[in-house]
């Protein structure tokens, strides 16, 4: 074997074919469900290219996340919204290595196929209660949101802008698969989750006649998106947690993002 | 005298030492066990110690509404969800559970127990993300069809889901306490000329309670504690004390493991709490059955 | 009078499983007497005891054949075995007392009948007690839990609540096997007054108890029933070698 | 009268019956019904995620006479695969390649179908020089660095027909599988059972044979009691609290073992000592009437004699490591990957049908790993009742 | 040869809690003889019999005072019981072999003791299994369970496995209780063998168990000792009312 114990990493050579130097070290990243496939993904390409690295991804939640970057259990972590204010104050670095859609979810039986953000917001807030008030059939609305500290909650009421309004009526579920299954197995039911998540037991609602796609997210049509961020103490990344995210920032890194069904930041 | 004690042998010692170990042993359980509560107490109660600026247990306990984003942490109607949940949880299911296990041991042909029994034991091994899974495919779907509301998340469905839940624990350890009752009990029922069904309603059952009892309360310890199950049933909503089955409940636990990973600083702290109510919770429970048990028993 | 049988027993076999525990037995056993099983232990006495009630019935893998007939009936025939029980009470070798007072005991037989009327009830369980010289001892402590009186004391609640059933006969294995010389003779006392109304057979591990109270004695060895007679017969001139060897303390 | 009344109850004990059984039989045929379709071999021996190489080697001509039809005969068509394209043997790289189709994912690969003995391929190493080998059943992603993703199966094999010398293929071992999941379950096991079955039973020998009935007993029987009355939830937030962050063992295997060892701890407990008063006094008496010491009673009477309570004990335990997902969810992290160290996170079954369902909605495949779990609670509670009718039958 | 006491009991109380269940016991037991105890059910035999080896230790609350003297010594004073009960065997009531080998069950005590050479352990289990009179029926099964023999091989077992320690004396805690009566008669005959070697306390029930088996017999009534004397003088010319009531089948 030739490979670089503790040498530096001087330079990103992924994607280029032989001669390569290659790190080594183990990378504990963890935090927001939603970017858990990106950063399976490109950990997964990461370590191919590095074989001496090990990695592993655990989907906490965004505020885990943080805190655990803090708390150095990893050495990234990971949030599917901006970092608060309070969390500001830990001095931890923040880089945004990915924007999100979230996407607006009825079951596919629902006739309805638009909505508007506004019409959204006062769904959330509780102020509209009908669905044929959105032009579907006359039946109870169910507001399905996500878990309080969630990264696609706390995107979604900012965007929406109903911060801390929510409807005391609306049915929380754990995570963007429990909202999907929500929404599959109720046709009256509404929901969000991110891009990454749609499949087809589940219907996305065009957003003020924009469809829910990258591209749109892209050319700023969509109005519903979100950054991925992560976050780290300088001092805690090791040689490998350090080219790793010049990788994950890197052209090869932005690619998977895309793959993945992120949207990449350059 | 030969008979005279001789405390330096080897065989003396290695008899103190192994003593030892074994105290040792019940020594690291015990701590464990008082590590725990003491941990859990601490954090939970760190909020509400004069001096910080943290929250009013008052609020904490009789609030309404959990909106962490607004400073809002009341608990008190997911206190109520979760007594109800419970309390219907146990009204279906310790009947249900105690006449199955009357059958199994005094009614069924011994084959037909021996089927039974397993097969009751196996939904006991049944991991409770499947019963949530369960509960949402079918009885919140089924649910839904009845519900005033658009949706079957509710009181109802988090108590068919428990009452489940609880069924094979309130069973076997019912079985195991109406087989433990002396024979003697039963021949002197019909000796007396008392029919099978008489016999075992005003002697067997009676003389089973406290291992009824302890099944009970093992079954209520489960109906408090499950966590994974009703949260994919119950609707978790951020308020509203339930006032019909068709209400959507948030019990205890579902708020910590919802929050838990998400939560930071008072937050997760006020999430401990909810921790330290349960812990109370069952403590209080544990007591009361066990001196029911006693009373009764005296 | 000539003595009527309550009990006639004919060419009666019992197996557990595999194992024949009681081998062709014959027996009479003569109303209002008291009759007694002796023989060493393991000789089936419990075993043909239970066959008079039926208690058997309760146990995995039994079969019986033979006669077994109370009144001229044979109680393996087509008959109630409920309403076979309330004619032939039963008192055991422990005293089995339900976990309940001391009232509920007595009163438990009859409201299992449908005797719900609390007069009938009180007046029952007062003669009961009475009748198994128990009155005066718990009258003050009836709602009391029964587990609470001494093991004599229980033993006679047992006898007041076969009594309770006003049965026509009353079955004792080993009544006074646990129980200390005191309330052994209270208990024998008891057995004499009761015999005027009762038929009672009883099992005992004790000859002296066996000459002191019964009028015929059946003497059992190894399933089988050696020798049955009036009991002066029994222990003064047994006809049979093996009775004699026993009756003298040569075994057992 | 009464008999109406008996027959009336009769009923209703028969339909509680009928209830409870009908739930067990709803519950099982959901999991099996949603489940058993993702069933496959994959299933068992493939990890969950995919994991990709970059593997090069130097091209050979290997002449191979495989058969068409054996070309089409590999192993990866019992799984989850259909044949699109016909494999074609490429001599250069001494095996051959298809285009499949996913059946779960619905989406087509390009799949590395067959391996020759002596194929270049197999002594195929990473950039560190490790020599990893590319088995059958590997995707093909790039050749050179350059996708094969838009290509045809024709452009394909002549890119890799042209190439000599070095060659560096990206591939991708195919995911789907449990196979990491089973491994972390039985380590789990493993290391819970090593820590709290050892300190549970000596702890149960303590309380039974030499601690006097008093306070203390008392206390840690109360204790005990109530331990096992609170949810798993809140051994999991101490959990995290004090093994991940206080101790530093960030989220592993470890310290989910150690959390979920003292959530055992007072079954193990309570069992053990229930096992342990349930042997006859008069083996206690016979062996201290023959001058054994109390070390030697324990030791050669007393706990062989409970040894069938004391397993039963521990195959709930078992039961209970199988089933616990909140407490391990918080410790152990969701990482569905082969733990190479303690210190390494993994989930086990459980975790991962909870995740799967709270996480990608994958109802289907929790419930696959449902019936994997339930077939294990089987096997678990048919080895439980040998080893109380094994013991039974020395005893009689 | 004059006789010599082996034990010597002196004042001794005994208390289960509060209650006392032995009251002011005074009692010689003799060298190489065999004494029996009898007595109605709960007067304190078995009691008394286990304060010999000290065996009550193991139960909970129990107080003792005075005196009971094993050759001199003071076995409630600073002694090592373990080496105490490798003296003083003991046999009990219900045949209790381990769940282990026929072999295993002889060799048990001597492993205690540290005995660990296969060629010693061999003879000794034949010589114990031939003083028990069992090596005829158990020697081609040394090393099947000893579960599997029947109660009277089991009890005989039991006294193998006390002899193998070669103790000094053996108490039997109504040994015959459990067993039919040719085993109870293989079991009188090898303590006829026994008591030439061992000093011999056996409890009973059987009054004419004790006649035809003991040298010398005690007599206990609620707990205390009524009369000790030679077996003979017991039967034929009691000193005390109370023996003669019981000898003669008054009550118990
Ligand atoms: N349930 C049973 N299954 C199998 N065998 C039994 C059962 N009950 C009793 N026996 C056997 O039947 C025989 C007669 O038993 P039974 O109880 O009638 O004897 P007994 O004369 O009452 O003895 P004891 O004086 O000890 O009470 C014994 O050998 C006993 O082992
Ligand atoms: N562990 C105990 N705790 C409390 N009381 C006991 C205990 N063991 C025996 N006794 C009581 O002590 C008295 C004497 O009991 P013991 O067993 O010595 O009688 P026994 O003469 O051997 O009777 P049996 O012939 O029935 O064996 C009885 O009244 C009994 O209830
Ligand atoms: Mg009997
Ligand atoms: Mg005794
Ligand atoms: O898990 P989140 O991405 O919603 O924080």
């Amino acid at each position: 074997g030739c490979s670089n114990n503790g040498g530096s990493t001087e330079e990103n050579e992924t994607g280029t074919e032989t001669g390569n130097t290659t790190v080594s070290g183990e990378i504990v990243a963890g935090g927001s469900t939603s970017t858990k496939n990106i950063m399976e993904a490109t950990l997964d390409e990461f370590a191919a290219l590095n074989p001496d690295v090990t990695a592993e991804y655990n989907a906490t939640g965004s505020s885990d996340g943080v805190k655990n970057a803090d708390s150095g259990v990893y050495q990234i972590g990971t949030a599917s919204r901006n970092i608060k204010e309070e969390e500001k104050a830990l001095g931890l670095t923040e880089k945004i290595f990915a924007y999100d859609g979230i996407a607006v979810i009825v079951n596919p039986a629902n006739k309805v196929k638009d909505i508007t953000v506004e019409q959204l917001a006062q769904i959330y807030k509780g102020e509209i209660t009908n669905w044929k008030d959105l032009g579907g059939e006359d039946a109870q609305i169910v507001v399905v949101s996500r878990e309080d500290g969630s990264g696609t909650r706390g995107a979604f009421e900012e965007i929406v802008g109903f911060e801390e309004e929510l409807t005391a009526n609306a049915t929380i579920a754990e995570g963007n698969g429990n909202v999907q299954s929500t929404v599959a197995e109720n046709e009256n039911t509404i929901g969000y989750v991110s891009f990454t998540y749609i499949n087809d037991t589940i219907k996305a609602l065009t957003v003020e006649g924009v469809e829910a796609t990258t591209d749109n997210v892209l050319n700023e049509t969509y109005k519903v998106s979100r950054p991925f961020v992560m976050v780290y103490q300088d001092d805690n990344l090791n040689d490998a947690g350090k080219a790793y995210i010049e990788f994950l920032m890197g052209e090869e890194g932005q690619a998977i993002v895309e793959e993945e069904g992120g949207i990449p930041v350059k | 005298m030969d008979l005279m004690k001789d405390n330096k042998t080897d065989k003396t010692r290695k008899e103190n030492f192994f003593k030892y170990v074994f105290m040792f042993c019940a020594f690291v359980a015990v701590i464990s066990v008082f590590a725990i509560t003491f941990f859990v107490f601490f954090r939970g109660l760190k909020p509400f110690m004069p001096g910080t600026n943290g929250y009013s247990i008052v609020d904490f306990l009789t609030g309404l509404e959990w909106r962490p984003g607004q400073n809002k942490f009341g608990i008190l109607y997911m206190i109520v969800g979760s007594i109800f949940a419970t309390a219907g949880a146990i009204a279906i299911g310790v009947p249900v559970g105690l006449l199955t296990a009357v059958f199994i041991a005094e009614l069924a042909p011994k084959r037909l127990a021996d089927i039974i029994r397993p097969a009751v034991e196996l939904l006991a091994g049944i991991p409770s993300v499947l019963y949530g899974v369960f509960g949402l495919g079918i009885i919140v779907s089924i649910l839904k069809g009845y519900s005033p509301y658009a949706q079957g998340q509710s009181l109802l469905a988090s108590i068919l889901v428990l009452a489940i839940m609880i069924l094979p624990t309130v069973v076997s350890m019912s079985e195991t306490a109406i087989r433990a009752v002396p024979s003697s009990y039963k021949e002197g029922s019909l000796a007396l000329g008392a029919s099978k069904i008489q016999t075992i309603f005003k002697v067997i059952i009676p003389a089973a309670r406290s291992g009824i009892l302890a099944g009970v309360v093992l079954g209520i310890g489960r109906a408090i504690g499950e966590t994974m199950a009703v949260m994919l049933v119950a609707g978790n909503p951020i308020a509203g004390i339930p006032t019909s089955l068709w209400d959507k409940i948030r019990p205890l636990t579902t708020n910590i493991a919802l929050e838990m990973g998400y939560a930071s600083g008072m937050h997760q702290d006020l999430l401990f709490s909810t921790g330290v109510v349960l812990f109370v919770f069952i403590m209080i429970i544990n007591f009361t059955l066990n001196k029911i048990i006693q009373k009764k028993i005296s | 009078m000539k003595d009527r049988n309550k009990f006639f027993i004919k060419d009666l076999n019992l197996y557990y499983g595999t194992f024949r525990a009681l081998i062709n037995v014959n027996l009479n056993i003569v109303e209002k007497k008291v009759t007694a099983f002796i023989g060493p232990s393991g000789c089936g006495k419990s075993t043909l005891l239970r066959c008079l009630n039926r208690m058997n019935d309760l146990i995995e893998g039994v079969k019986i054949d033979g006669v077994v007939a109370l009144d001229d009936t044979d109680i393996y025939g087509d008959i109630d075995v409920i309403k076979l029980r309330t004619k032939v009470g039963m008192v055991f070798q422990r005293p089995n007392p339900f976990p309940m007072s001391c009232y509920d005991n007595i009163a438990y037989g009859p409201r299992c009948q449908g005797i719900k009327d609390k007069a009938t009830l009180d007046e029952l369980v007062e003669k009961s007690l009475k009748q198994a010289a128990l009155w005066d001892e718990v009258k003050d402590r009836l709602n009391k839990s029964a587990l609470g009186l001494s093991g004599g004391q229980q033993q006679r609640l047992c006898i007041a609540r076969a009594v309770a059933m006003e049965p026509e006969v009353i079955l004792m294995d080993e009544p006074t096997s646990a129980l200390d010389p005191i309330a052994t003779s209270k208990i024998e006392e008891l057995m004499e007054s009761l015999k005027e109304d009762y038929t009672i057979v009883i099992v005992t591990h004790s000859m002296q108890q066996a000459a002191r109270i019964s009028d015929n004695t059946a003497f059992f060895l190894s399933g089988e029933v050696v020798e049955s007679d009036i009991t002066s017969n029994i222990f003064t001139k047994p006809r049979d070698k093996r009775t004699e060897d026993y009756i003298t303390g040569r075994f057992g | 009268m009464r008999k109406i009344k008996d027959n009336i109850v009769k009923f209703i004990i028969i339909l509680s019956s009928v209830i409870s059984v009908g739930i067990l039989v709803a519950i099982l045929g959901f999991v099996f019904g949603k489940g058993l379709g993702q069933i496959s071999k994959d299933f068992f021996v493939n990890e969950y995620n995919s994991s990709s190489y970059y593997l090069s080697f130097n091209a050979e001509n290997i002449k191979s006479n495989i058969s068409e039809d054996k070309l089409l005969d590999s192993k990866y068509r019992e799984g989850m695969y259909n044949i699109i394209e016909k494999p074609i043997y490429i001599e250069n790289i001494g095996g051959a390649i298809g285009i499949i189709e996913n059946t779960r994912a619905k989406n087509t690969d390009v799949m590395i179908t067959y391996v020759e003995n002596k194929s270049p391929m197999s002594k195929a190493v990473d950039r560190t020089g490790k020599s990893i080998g590319i088995k059958e059943g590997f995707l093909l992603n790039r050749i050179n660095g350059e996708k094969v993703e838009d290509k045809s199966l024709e452009e394909i094999v002549n890119i890799l027909e042209e190439t000599s010398g070095k060659i560096e293929l990206k591939v991708v071992s195919v995911g789907g599988g449990v196979f990491p999941n089973i491994v972390t379950t039985v380590y789990m096991i493993l290391l819970s059972l090593g820590i709290a079955a050892p300190i549970g039973i000596l702890a149960a020998i303590f309380l039974v044979e030499y601690a006097k009935p008093g306070k203390l007993v008392n206390l840690i029987r109360f204790a005990t009691e109530s331990l096992s009355g609170i949810p798993s939830i809140i051994f999991g937030l101490f959990g995290m609290a004090f093994f991940v962050v206080f101790l530093k063992f960030s989220l592993s295997i470890l310290s989910g073992a150690l959390t979920l060892s003292i959530i055992l701890l007072p079954t193990i407990i309570r069992s053990t000592e229930e096992a342990l008063k349930a042997v006859p006094d008069s083996y206690r008496e016979a062996s201290y009437g023959v001058g054994a010491s109390k070390l030697q009673t324990i030791r050669k009477i007393i706990v062989p004699s409970a040894m069938p309570g004391i397993l039963v004990a521990v195959i709930l335990s078992i039961g209970r490591i199988i089933g616990e997902s909140a407490a391990l969810l918080l410790t152990a992290g969701t990482v569905a990957k082969i733990p190479d160290s303690l210190f390494s996170s993994g989930s086990t079954l459980t975790v991962q049908a909870y995740y799967l369902a709270k996480e990608e909605g994958n109802i289907e495949m929790a419930c696959a790993i449902g019936i994997v779990v339930i077939l294990l609670v089987i096997v678990l509670n048919i080895i439980a009742k040998l080893i109380t009718r094994l013991f039974n039958r020395a005893n009689y």
